[in-house]
């Protein structure tokens, strides 16, 4: 069968399958493919984790390959750390972006630096699955963006995907990494649908590209994660208003994909960052800095920011006013000095 | 003397005169839980207190279930129910003074209510209209702590400034099994050993943190026994056994308040519902465990002593029920109505003064709605342009 | 004696003073005025702190008022939530940078949003005092410069002096404030002295302000704690270039004072942000954004960033290659696109 | 059947048939510190290895000692001596067969030269030019730790990643009593016995975390009372006693290796010096204090015993010494040569791959010491422009 061909029979084959299925597959497919991968956290075991991505894992591999660990986060991943310095690859969860928190000490001052302490003696090649962002409903302490903080800490590499297949894709890509990852799951995609053929061969993403997820001529919307598809939709919306827009889905927040997101800025001249973490202090001050940087004489308008207010995350009946949504967006784009040029 | 001062004033001594610093067989737990009801014991248990702690069962088993049959009309966002844990909520509430606090988890909404707290403002967190539904200052009860083992620091931080300010206060912080793996249970313990603070932990072991059962959160003898690394007593109770857990639980708080430092109470019980309404407890444990269990109810327990001692009429049953559904009716009566929110309260009680950066952000909260409520759209909400005053 | 008079004695009168100097007259004034402050820390007591910042305190004050704790950052802050609950006003001592990461979870999910979470009812009015930077030839996890995770942390101030007067006079403040502020401490500054009178009435700073330590045309050299010293260095040493430039010492990284930022960078034109922190992530890029936003139009070049690399603090003897020195910050003001404009 | 199906399979069952897990008589420490020197013990000593203990005790005095006159010459950013404590620190490397690993602390420099490693490399974070000296894998010794208690999940997840491949091998974890108030100590032990993984704590209790004093630390009867809240022994040793801290860690060795699951061991033994060089000690205890444990000497104890049984001549000792002085004038000589430093290792093992980021930055620093090399000053080292192997 021709590369076509067996393409054309992948797609064909193709199922709805959920994020949560597909960062399933890719755990699964990495513990069966490579004997040194091992999952561990709260209720991954028999229960699949309260997400269900780890469903099943244990009942095929064993709990030695997929562990219940005691309920400590600091514990679950300094004692991957320990793993790792013994030459495995420890894929840890951790049950809500929030109580991440515990395990901080051990992220920052032993997973990002292990490497650079050990001058590449001693890598740690260990993913941190953290289910993140709101939407979701959920009460306080489980719908924090936590990613400013892992994307100030050198060492770390801190990815998060948007789509079914990057979810796979980039999951495979952060465990099979030799450097310690940040896998940022969006939790409120985890039911969100796509085609796909999880026996199909199936893309291995590399870390550090952004993805074009629709071109346009007008203004880039810079995005990632549980954003991606509220900016499409965004996108969709401008059509009416006459903006032709271009969303970026950066995937991988470090490293950073300078050389794609400088491009489509410099075609369009004019940015949008949109995330749902608070602005202030948040991922796109270093965004928009870093793009102005690199294109200041191709900006129409100076980058803007649609971000989560700068507050603790609201309660569930009232996180929708919190969440950047198309409109919210749209009047971004509209204050992009649209008289000031081209 | 300062209160810091009182401490031994204990120096690493060489070896030849090396001694334990306090003798580890006083803290040390029995072999079994502490039992009254069926006992001898029960003997000499207040027979007012017996009634109340009935009627606070009672009651109590039907806010559970209350809120459960909430969360089906979609009026609760999520309820992690203490359904046969009763004994535990209840005593924790009734050894307390008013001047005392309690530190709840997450689970512990009933012990608040059952300390007097509005159900309605105790379930704010869970329904989700805001994250702590009452004035802590005000009902001595602080905010139910989500992150696990947090709220121990808190307890020990709170009773020891009571201390130092001379006032008679008494600290009592709630916590799962699971939750004694955390760093922060250690730290708490610790800390409120040193200081010789005014805190009562209390352990409620149901048996499970979500899936994982005890056997794979801890080895110890039992959760009692890590007491005594802190040079703190342990005790076990059984936790179904509300005139147990209620004695013990009254000599550690007396113990407390007499400046005899804290005390570590593991009650064993079990959680009869899943975790929350959210999960799905078949996936990782057997009915026949559950329902051995059942023969163990703490109101069964306690309704067998009352009976057998002739404590428990019909009219009593009668109006002990009666009260729990009037209870009832009036939770799911006033949780039926929507809450009345204002979305510009996102912007309150951030910081004191709102900076100028949240008046910027207000400002555009406001011009949204205002937008939107002009466009005749269903409005999001509150849309006066004013923040309330909540 | 009249106003002026008085002053003029009290500059007669002083003497110079270390900035951990001033810091501890300001613990000191606390205690001493309000009976609900308390100070707790690591070797806080007898020793004085490593830093000796509370030297003195726990013999005057008390071992009820300055407390050795056990040994365990989340404990002391842990404790320190529950003091302020009971209506104290607690000044935490966390002995270096790395050392408060254990406190993380701790000053995330409870510190900064006690207030919020209960709408008002429980404001916790903590002061955690964090010495932070480099410079000073410590070993590892000595030298961290981690302002950004709490600048992205809504519901704390962050706070940091670079003069003695400053020293004392926020610190005062912030001890004052209803709210909980993350107090950085730059170690290299401790020992940076002034002329200081300590029994003049000293202003107390408001939190929030910025000030402009030197006034230029030039450019803006936008920087706070350990950086200002080396900004009004590199300011004089580009006279000789032919640069008037200005330097603005931010004081409070929370609440940021875009007024006097954004009026600065108008007059100038051009900025220049300044922090050893790393770079990527760090708070450079949330000012360069914010000030880019405000001042686009008057802006003749992006602003640019002159950080700490994008790597794990440094040994002791490789630390001076990596800190924003002198050069490294004219090089910057040099490319700031002079033939372009004014 | 896989490792972590091996544990017993204990469910809670309601409280009529609730039993301890474990007895917990076996996991309390006795009331002493275990001795052997001066007791009826020693006569059953291997004399082969008391011997190897002296010559390793006075070679250990001799490397504290040239270390803290390395700080006096700026030749060290700081030095934690663990002068008083040799007998702790040899110990734990001599009970290590090579495949096992060592996790020591800061102030454990001593335990890895001990077991071998170039004391140069041990030295490398305090001298100031690489934060880790060596490789950890080809030694089995671990960065050395600063952030407290860090380093024990480490050597329990090291361990059971051992166990899980089925290698024979024994990680030993070396922390101080202060470090044991940190949540990662809990944390650590409760995995550790939970997992059943072959790991030996070893708390030196040295009277003091920098000044604060053990009993501001713990209320505990003693550290290794915390053994029992996690199911594992706790043993007492008297620290200053190499044959009894040896056999103790032998034993606990022995016991990881056997399958028997972790040991905590707490050996009181007492910090002589400073903190570190930095420090000054007088501010927080008094001369009498550290005087009395003069008399109570690791080396003086050991050598008593050496000399009463007539093992230790004249020969023998000038051999010890000799070696010791070897040991300290290789060191001084070769902590007295600049490192040969490149800058733009900097840039080197942040990732595997250098970022784009990183490539920007290090042109960056690469051009700035070339310029600075050009200007004929004194140029900062290294400017060849190419990153070093190194
Ligand atoms: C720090 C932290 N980690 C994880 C969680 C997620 N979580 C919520 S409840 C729970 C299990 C708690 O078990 P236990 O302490 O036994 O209390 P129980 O639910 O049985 O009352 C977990 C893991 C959390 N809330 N906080
Ligand atoms: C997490 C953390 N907090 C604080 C420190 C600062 N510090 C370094 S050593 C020390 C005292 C440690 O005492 P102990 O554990 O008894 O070990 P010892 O120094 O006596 O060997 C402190 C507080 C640190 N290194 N790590
Ligand atoms: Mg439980
Ligand atoms: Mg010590």
């Amino acid at each position: 069968m021709s590369t076509v061909a067996a393409e054309r029979a992948a797609k064909k084959a193709a199922k709805p399958a959920t994020m949560a299925q597909a960062l399933g597959r890719a755990l699964r497919d990495s513990l069966a493919e490579d004997p040194t991968v091992h999952v561990l956290g709260e209720d991954v075991g028999v229960l699949g984790g309260v997400f269900r991505v780890t469903d099943g894992l244990t009942k095929e591999f064993g709990e030695d390959r997929c562990t219940d660990t005691p309920l400590a986060e600091a514990g679950i991943l300094g004692t991957a750390v320990g793993m790792a310095m013994y030459g495995l690859r420890p894929v840890v969860e951790m049950q809500f972006d929030a109580f991440a928190y515990p395990a901080f000490e051990q992220l920052i001052s032993h997973v990002a630096r292990m490497r650079n302490r050990t001058q590449g003696a001693m890598p740690l090649p260990i993913t941190v699955r953290v289910p993140y962002g709101g939407g979701i409903g959920g009460v306080e302490h489980h719908s924090d963006s936590s990613e400013a903080y892992y994307m100030a800490t050198p060492g770390l590499h801190v990815v998060t995907p948007a789509t079914v297949a990057d979810a796979y894709g980039l999951l495979r890509a952060s465990i099979a990494s030799d450097d310690p990852v940040v896998f940022l799951e969006p939790k409120r995609l985890y039911w969100s649908k796509a085609d796909w053929n999880p026996d199909a061969p199936q893309a291995v993403e590399p870390i550090g590209r952004a993805v074009v997820r629709r071109t346009g001529r007008s203004a880039t919307l810079l995005t990632y994660g549980p954003s991606v598809p509220v900016c499409m939709e965004a996108a969709e919306a401008a059509v009416a208003e006459g903006w032709d827009l271009e969303v970026v889905d950066l995937r991988s927040l470090v490293p950073f994909d300078d050389e794609t997101v400088a491009a489509s800025v410099r075609r369009t001249g004019r940015a949008v960052v949109v995330h749902e973490s608070n602005g202030f202090g948040g991922p796109g001050g270093e965004i928009a800095a870093r793009v102005t940087e690199r294109c200041f004489h191709h900006l129409e308008a100076p980058v803007l920011r649609v971000a989560g207010f700068d507050i603790p995350y609201p309660p569930p009946m009232l996180e929708r006013h919190h969440l950047p949504g198309v409109d919210r967006i749209l009047d971004a784009v509209a204050r992009l000095q649209w008289e000031a040029g081209s | 003397m300062t209160v810091m001062e009182q401490r031994g004033v204990y120096r690493p001594t060489p070896p030849p005169a090396w001694q334990l610093r306090t003798d580890p067989a006083p803290l040390l737990p029995d072999a079994e839980p502490y039992r009254v009801l069926g006992t001898e014991a029960a003997g000499k248990a207040d027979e007012e207190l017996l009634g109340r702690l009935y009627a606070q069962l009672v009651r109590g088993r039907r806010y559970n279930t209350q809120a459960t049959a909430l969360t089906k009309q979609g009026r609760l966002a999520v309820y992690p129910s203490s359904t046969g844990q009763e004994a535990c909520e209840v005593a924790a509430a009734l050894v307390l003074q008013d001047r005392d606090w309690l530190f709840p988890s997450y689970r512990d909404t009933l012990a608040a209510v059952a300390r007097g707290l509005d159900p309605v403002q105790a379930l704010t967190l869970l329904r989700g209209d805001w994250h702590t539904g009452y004035d802590p200052r005000e009902h001595r009860i602080a905010p139910l702590c989500t992150p696990l083992a947090t709220q121990l620091p808190h307890a020990v931080g709170l009773a020891h400034a009571a201390r130092l300010k001379g006032d008679d206060v008494v600290a009592l912080a709630m916590v799962g099994d699971g939750g004694t793996s955390e760093g922060d249970f250690h730290e708490a313990l610790n800390f409120a050993a040193v200081w010789r603070a005014p805190v009562v932990f209390l352990v409620q072991n149901n048996g499970f943190a979500i899936s994982v059962p005890l056997d794979k959160q801890t080895a110890a003898p039992s959760l009692a026994h890590k007491a005594v690394g802190y040079g703190m007593p342990g005790r076990l109770v059984d936790g179904n056994d509300a005139a147990a857990v209620h004695e013990v639980l009254s000599e550690a708080v007396s113990r407390a308040r007499e400046g005899g430092g804290p005390t570590l109470v593991e009650a064993v019980t079990y959680r009869m519902e899943a975790h929350t309404n959210a999960d799905d407890a078949t996936r990782y444990r057997g009915d026949a465990e559950v329902e051995a269990w059942r023969d163990h109810d703490p109101i069964l327990l306690l309704e067998r002593e009352l009976t057998e001692r002739g404590l428990l009429d019909e009219d009593r049953t009668r109006a002990v029920r009666y009260d729990a559904e009037a209870m009832a009716a009036d939770l799911r009566e006033r949780m039926n109505r929507d809450p009345d929110l204002d979305p510009m309260d996102l912007f309150g009680h951030v910081y004191a003064e709102q900076t100028s950066q949240l008046r910027e952000q207000a400002a555009q909260l406001r011009a949204e709605l205002e937008a939107s409520a002009e466009e005749g759209a269903e409005g999001a909400g509150g849309a006066d342009g004013e923040e309330s005053g909540r």
